[in-house]
């Protein structure tokens, strides 16, 4: 096999709070292969996103990385000068976020806001960038993209300002994309728009993409393996159709039963998650041995006691559960 | 280089004059920054509009009065006259006027400028405080009520000579030296500005009013007095608050201060400071009015005797006002010619107090309001020294506090038991005793009620004395008897303390208000740093 | 813009009257009258004649809604009345002393504002670092102090003991005398406005947009210069301009201790001596003042922040 | 949010003023409280001139006034007074702000634009110089003091309370209640006031701060305090022209509004963390 372009290895990432330090994150490894879709699911509150942030390098106070490795390209990264790692982030590895109502600064034109990259990384002056600017717009389907770059966020939808989101992350053609629940916050109209207009993009730039949601059924269709997540812990990892075909942990199988039979989306996850009986610890109180076995249907004593080692599955794929194989 | 050089030479000066200190011939230049420590503002600068103590200190610089009062001397003098005349009945006066008086827009003044003045100050729709001396004029109530256009007591001989018909035999001078009686130039008052840019007699012209500020003067060259004023400028800057007029005046920021007994206290004990203190007894008397139409106890003699029994004056004085008083005897002050020097204030007898009280009828005391101010010298910390000395012979004291401007009109009302404050007694010793004449209301300062036949037939007796010497007799035993009746509890006669910086000369200890200067007569030495 | 200064002149207007009613009323049952307060020095008697004829010659025997209403009709035409104590119309004697206080409070604002934001921002960017907790502790403590006291304390450090600046007064109006009241009146804006601007700065720092910057491979220094910077603004000139509104009202204080000829310091006096055209005057020109302020503030929203114009 | 975490710090910085200006406060209710137990002497009868300006000594711990009264006695009365200042103020304050807001947002119309014509009104005119205005009519003293103070800043719990019961309108409660069958005044009382009760408590806390200050500016500018009892800004006032040779005059009061206001600063900032919803949000 090649050298990945992402390799996350054995990451924990640390919360201190009153004086005690608690593992947010902890055991966390995968894979990412140049201009591959990678899905991490998982509930809200279960460490997804602070690991998206940690790939990042965004980690902020209370959080911070505890230990593993992170490495892009064969580079190890975790320990990377913060100069360094700004010449990273936006040109070499670039993330959308949740929120895009919120995400953009409302007080700047969204054409200076992408006009921003192409200053940072490439050099150019505010004129030239803010024609780039207008041409990136153009490329996320913005119509009439030379007014769209002078509207102030407020003025847009929210799926467009997603796209505007997208033609920043996109403006220095990243290796990498991480991609944090881009489309929870939208529309269900919109929202198939942006994941198709994110998976073509990369597709046609070499984009490796992150997935990161709630959503398996769209990581599903999108990446071509994915990761499920549990209370800070990986408990599966498997190609994208053989987690639907033979999901082997209890709470992938609880998350593929919530999903709507009739293949609609619901709005909010949250509604669909509550079928899985009780909710996801807080970090602070981390049960022992396995952490989903105080909603595991299929709990039994050695769950409450011993973490579960991972045990294999076929095409790289894992499980955490003492109750497989 | 040259700068040390003029350093030095600088230096020199200074050292020089230092050691010349001890001369005393007035030096010629300079200026002085006075103060004005009575409120935040001046009123107005035409002396007719206010009667405030403050708005004179500058009308002293710039306006003048026919008369004035000498302070060396201690008496009233002619200011703007040479001599006078005054017929047999004493009622009619003839003013030789000066011919070398100029207003400072250059113009002479002659007899026309007083009548001006006069019936100016008469207009009935305008209400100036210098009517109430003015109506001394025989005619001038006329005027003030709208029934004449001219004073018909007022006649003009020739340009320098003027006759004064008046309506009682009383000496004028007590009336035309106040301030609100200034001779203002008619041409300059009816451009209508006059108060913004007031024109007068006085050794200084105006030249700048920064409003809440202060107010800048320069030396008129054409003032009457050969070779006064020695000072180039003057200025009176407002500083009405103590502790910081007391930080300007260390800083040598002001040249004049007026001192509260605190920084009494603190100058006297500075090496520096203490050289530079002017005293003066002013003609104001401190005392506890007691109200007695208002409360029963105070009807009787005894009661009020007791209350002057029974707080140590002195040991307030001593103590809380730092000395910066002398002990009241009666109501006349020591500077006027009716004072008896004789008589000894009231001692402290707490037992004699509680005697007098039980012979009254009173053996529990009693208890009254007392209305106060805030001031420092005849206000609320007083009462808070006299709370427990009356507690003490069962008089129970609860103390109202006040505004100044408040305390003033409840006394005029009569809307008080009793209340402390300071009384002007002075100079007129006839008008400041009518304060207790049955007759007079209460408006006019009969804030107590006092009613006693001996007391107002000494009075008439007096105002009908042509005899100077005569009427002072009848005075001072009118004031003994008050002495003994005791309508008031006596307090204090103010001593008024001005501090000055060591470069300052000729300031002169004016008994009717210490702030009112001569400025003519004041000089600074070379030491003074002031431009 | 234009729509901004008319819905604020549509507000200003019943304000205004409003202030001017209550202030004539108030002042109406005030005990005393500017004649009694003539004697406020306790040293000026005065005969009760001419009392009658000052207070007939001030209107005030007449009944109360027909003076409040000749005073109504004459503030629309830009007169103010005549002051008891000086006799001179108020509009000049306010004229005289608006700059002053203008100046005043623009010193102070400047103060407020140069300190006070600056500490408050370098505070926010190490939160919880020694910077920010004796910045905290002073802002705290700046709200906590009694106004003349302080410029008490100036007065005799930087003044007497240092001898660096002059004590008291206006002097030629110019800096020198400006400064020691200038820092008295703004301390407690100084302390407000380092806490509006810190939590301000906070705020924005913890914003999803300056999250989106970082992602950008923004430097923290790019990243507060290019959206922290006005994002917080927009949240500080709010209490910019509220404070600044009514420091000429706070000035009072000040303006006494340091007999600074400010509005302040006039109404002060005014009141005391019950120069009531005066302190209606006064207090008119703060309200004024305040209200105008705070057009200016509404307009400077819309020149920062896009969204306004929109509402 | 993804990210679902508390911000320990300023959960505990919260807690550091809050526990500081707990104390703070606690000893001035405490001296208050405690007056005639442990004060020296009686504050006003005491007065003994032969005892005056005394420094602090061992008998006087804080040294004697210009009266001979010991202040240390006079400081700890002091306390019942300028607390009571600030508290009974406070109090008028939000009674009067929360009916005008409760009811102004309630019942909308006319009435709400009237109040909310008033509050701008309070706003525009500097609640100083109001209160100088009412003290100059009402005269000094401590009634009048409180009625000044308590009547002119009620401006912020008004607005706070209407914008409340604005919010909750939107949010469907007010007509659930109403539908419930309750009256107007018990939905107020149930639904409007326990969710405005945190911020009012912290802007009375720290709104007391400040009736303490303007209680001092007031004696300072001659319209304070009833005499003979003390209150801190009264004292401080009166002590003022003696700071070159008296100091302890002016130092001990001063100390005394200064530790309390700021007690009441701090106190203020960390009820605010724990209890106004408004700086919460931030934190879930």
């Amino acid at each position: 096999m090649t050298t990945p372009l992402l390799r996350v290895d054995n990451l924990r990432i640390a919360l201190a709070s009153d004086g005690i330090t608690y593992n947010a994150v902890e055991n966390v490894s995968f894979e990412i292969g140049r201009g591959e879709a990678f899905g991490l699911v998982g509930e809200s509150g279960c460490g997804k996103s602070i690991t998206a942030l940690a790939v990042m390098g965004l980690l902020r106070r209370p959080l911070s990385l505890g230990g593993g490795r992170i490495v892009l390209d064969g580079q190890e990264i975790q320990d990377a000068p913060a100069a360094e790692m700004r010449r990273l982030r936006g040109k070499r590895i670039a993330m959308i976020f949740q929120e895009p109502m919120t995400a953009l600064n409302p007080l700047s034109p969204v054409g200076k806001q992408i006009a921003e990259m192409f200053v940072l990384h490439q050099g150019a002056n505010w004129n030239e960038a803010m024609d780039r600017a207008e041409e990136a717009l153009r490329q996320v389907r913005v119509p009439s993209p030379e007014r769209r770059i002078r509207d102030y966020p407020h003025q847009l939808s929210g799926g467009m300002r997603q796209r505007v989101m997208i033609a920043i992350a996109l403006a220095c053609g990243p290796d990498l994309l991480v991609a944090d629940e881009p489309t929870t916050a939208l529309d269900v109209t919109v929202q198939a728009e942006i994941i198709d207009l994110i998976a073509e993009l990369c597709a046609a730039k070499g984009t490796a993409v992150l997935m990161i949601s709630h959503d398996l059924g769209l990581v599903a269709n999108m990446c071509k393996r994915v990761a499920v997540m549990y209370a800070g812990r990986i408990v599966e990892s498997q190609v994208a159709d053989a987690i639907f075909a033979t999901p082997s942990h209890p709470y992938t199988q609880g998350l593929i039963d919530s999903l709507p039979r009739l293949g609609e989306r619901a709005r909010r996850g949250r509604q669909r998650l509550t079928e899985i009986a009780g909710v996801v610890p807080s970090i602070q109180a981390y049960p022992a041995g396995c952490r989903f076995n105080p909603r595991c249907p299929a709990v039994t004593d050695i769950c409450r006691t011993n973490v579960p080692e991972a045990t294999s599955l076929p095409a790289d794929g894992l499980v955490r559960c003492h109750h497989h194989g | 280089m040259r700068k040390l050089i003029w350093l030095a030479a600088a230096a020199v000066a200074v050292l020089g004059a230092a050691a010349a200190e001890a001369q005393d011939t007035p030096r010629k230049g300079g200026s002085i920054r006075m103060t004005a420590p009575y409120a935040a503002s001046f009123g107005s600068l035409d002396p007719h509009v206010t009667p405030r103590a403050q708005d004179d200190i500058v009308n002293k610089a710039i306006q003048r009065t026919l008369y004035n009062w000498n302070t060396s001397a201690n008496k009233l003098e002619l200011e703007l006259a040479k001599s006078v005349s005054v017929s047999a009945d004493g009622l009619t006066y003839t003013y030789k006027l000066r011919d070398d008086a100029f207003f400072h827009n250059g113009r002479k003044m002659t007899a026309d400028d007083l009548i001006f003045s006069y019936t100016r100050i008469m207009d009935g729709s305008k209400g100036y405080p210098g009517a109430r001396y003015v109506r001394l004029i025989k005619g001038a109530v006329d005027v003030e009520k709208g029934q004449a256009k001219e004073i018909s007591g007022l006649k003009k001989i020739d340009d320098f000579t003027l006759e004064m018909t008046i309506t009682d035999r009383v000496d004028p001078g007590y009336y035309f030296f106040a301030g609100t009686t200034a001779i203002l130039p008619k041409e300059e008052v009816e451009k209508g500005n006059f108060a913004s840019n007031p024109v007068g007699l006085g050794p200084f012209k105006f030249k700048e009013h920064i409003p809440g500020s202060r107010v800048t003067t320069e030396r008129f060259d054409k003032f009457y007095k050969p070779g006064k004023p020695y000072l180039d400028k003057l200025e009176v800057l407002i500083m009405a608050e103590a502790a910081a007029r007391d930080v300007a005046f260390r800083n040598k920021e002001i040249d004049t201060s007026i001192l509260g007994p605190a920084q009494y206290v603190a100058y006297r004990a500075d090496p520096q400071l203490s050289k530079g203190i002017l005293e003066v007894a002013e003609m104001f008397t401190r005392a506890i009015t007691m109200n007695h139409d208002s409360i029963k106890p105070f009807q009787d003699k005894r009661v009020r005797q007791a209350i002057n029994y029974a707080i140590d004056a002195n040991l307030i004085i001593s103590r809380l006002v730092k000395d910066k008083a002398y002990r009241a005897t009666s109501w006349l002050p020591p500077s006027s010619a009716a004072f008896d020097k004789t008589v000894k204030p009231y001692p402290f007898d707490p037992e004699k107090a509680k005697k007098l009280l039980a012979e009254a009828g009173y053996p529990n005391g009693f208890e009254f309001e007392l209305t106060t101010s805030q001031n420092e010298s005849w206000g609320l910390p007083i009462v808070e020294a006299v709370i427990p000395m009356l507690a003490k012979v069962g008089i129970k004291l609860k103390p109202k506090l006040v505004e100044v401007t408040v305390l003033t009109e409840l006394a005029m009302k009569g809307d008080h038991q009793a209340y402390i404050g300071s009384n002007l007694t002075g100079p007129d010793s006839l008008a400041t005793l009518r304060c207790y004449y049955s007759k007079t209301p209460r408006t006019a300062c009969n804030y107590t009620g006092f009613k006693n036949p001996a007391f107002d037939k000494l009075l008439d007796d007096a105002a009908q004395e042509g005899d100077m010497a005569k009427r002072n007799e009848l005075l001072k035993k009118a004031n003994n008897l008050l002495y003994d009746e005791a309508p008031v509890w006596f307090f204090n006669y103010n001593k008024a303390v001005m501090a000055y910086q060591p470069w300052v000369h000729g300031l002169q200890a004016n008994p009717t208000e210490i702030t009112h200067q001569y400025p003519e007569e004041i000089w600074v030495d070379a030491n003074s740093p002031a431009k | 813009m234009l729509i901004v200064l008319g819905r604020r002149l549509a507000n200003v207007i019943p304000t205004l009257l409003a202030v001017v009613a209550l202030v004539f009323l108030l002042f109406s049952v005030l005990p005393g009258s500017f004649i009694s307060g003539m004697n406020e020095d306790g040293r000026s008697a005065m005969d009760p004649a001419v009392m009658e004829r000052m207070r007939k010659e001030m209107g005030l025997d007449d009944p109360l809604l027909e003076r409040f209403a000749k005073y109504v009709v004459n503030i629309a035409v830009g007169d103010l009345g005549t002051s008891f104590r000086t006799r001179e119309p108020v509009t000049k004697m306010l004229s005289g002393r608006i700059w002053p206080s203008l100046k005043l409070v623009m010193a102070a604002m400047t103060f407020a504002i140069l300190v006070g934001v600056t500490l408050g921002f370098l505070a926010a960017l190490k939160p919880g670092g020694l910077l920010d907790t004796a910045a905290m502790v002073g802002a705290i403590s700046g709200l906590s102090l009694s106004q003349f006291w302080f410029g008490l304390m100036l007065m005799y450090l930087f003044a007497l003991k240092l001898q660096w600046l002059p004590s008291f007064g206006y002097g030629d109006g110019g800096l020198r005398n400006l400064i020691l009241p200038a820092i008295a009146l703004g301390v407690g804006p100084m302390a407000l406005l380092a806490r509006t601007t810190r939590a301000a700065v906070l705020d924005v720092l913890n914003a999803d947009f300056v999250r989106t910057a970082r992602s950008k491979g923004m430097s923290e220094r790019r990243v507060v210069e290019w959206h922290v910077l006005r994002n917080a603004l927009v949240l500080v000139i709010t209490i910019v301009g509220l404070q600044f509104g009514s420091l000429m009202g706070q000035a009072v204080v000040v303006e006494k201790l340091f007999a600074w000829p400010g509005v302040g310091s006039l109404m002060v006096d005014s009141v005391f001596q019950r120069d009531m055209p005066t302190v209606q005057g006064c207090i008119l020109m703060i309200v004024l003042f305040f209200l105008a302020i705070n057009t200016l503030v509404d307009i400077a929203y819309v020149v920062i922040d896009p969204r306004i114009r929109y509402r | 949010m993804s990210v679902a975490l508390k911000l320990p710090r300023l959960r505990l910085k919260g807690g550091t003023s809050l526990w500081v200006g707990g104390s703070l406060v606690a000893i001035a209710i405490s001296a208050a409280i405690l007056a005639p137990v442990i004060a020296l002497t009686d504050p006003v009868m005491d007065a003994n001139l032969m005892n005056a300006e005394i420094p602090p000594c061992w008998e006087y711990p804080f040294g004697t006034d210009a009266q001979g009264r010991d202040i240390y006695s006079r400081i700890v009365y002091g306390a019942r007074i300028s607390l009571s200042v600030g508290i009974i103020s406070q109090i008028c304050n939000s009674l009067i702000g929360v009916t005008l807001g409760l009811t102004a947002g309630y019942w909308g119309g006319w009435w709400d634009d009237l109040v909310s014509g008033l509050t701008n009104l309070m706003l525009a005119i500097p609640s100083l110089v109001f209160a100088l205005a009412i003290m100059a009519i009402l005269g000094p003293g401590l009634v009048s003091l409180v009625i000044a103070l308590g009547l002119t800043s009620w401006s912020y719990s008004c607005r706070i309370a209407r914008a409340q019961v604005l919010s909750l309108k939107s949010q469907g409660y007010v007509q659930a209640a109403r539908i419930l069958g309750y009256g107007d005044l018990r939905i107020m009382f149930t639904q409007v006031l326990p969710n405005i009760l945190g911020p009012l408590i912290v802007i009375a806390t720290l709104g007391m701060g400040g009736a303490i200050l303007a209680e001092a500016a007031l004696s300072f500018l001659g319209l304070g305090i009833r005499p003979p009892f003390p209150s801190w800004g009264s004292m401080l006032s009166e002590a003022r022209d003696q700071i070159t040779t008296a100091p302890w005059l002016s130092v001990f009061p001063g100390l005394a509004i200064f530790f309390t206001v700021l007690g009441l600063n701090l106190l203020g900032d960390g009820l605010r963390d724990i209890l106004d919803p408004q700086s919460t949000t931030r934190r879930n």
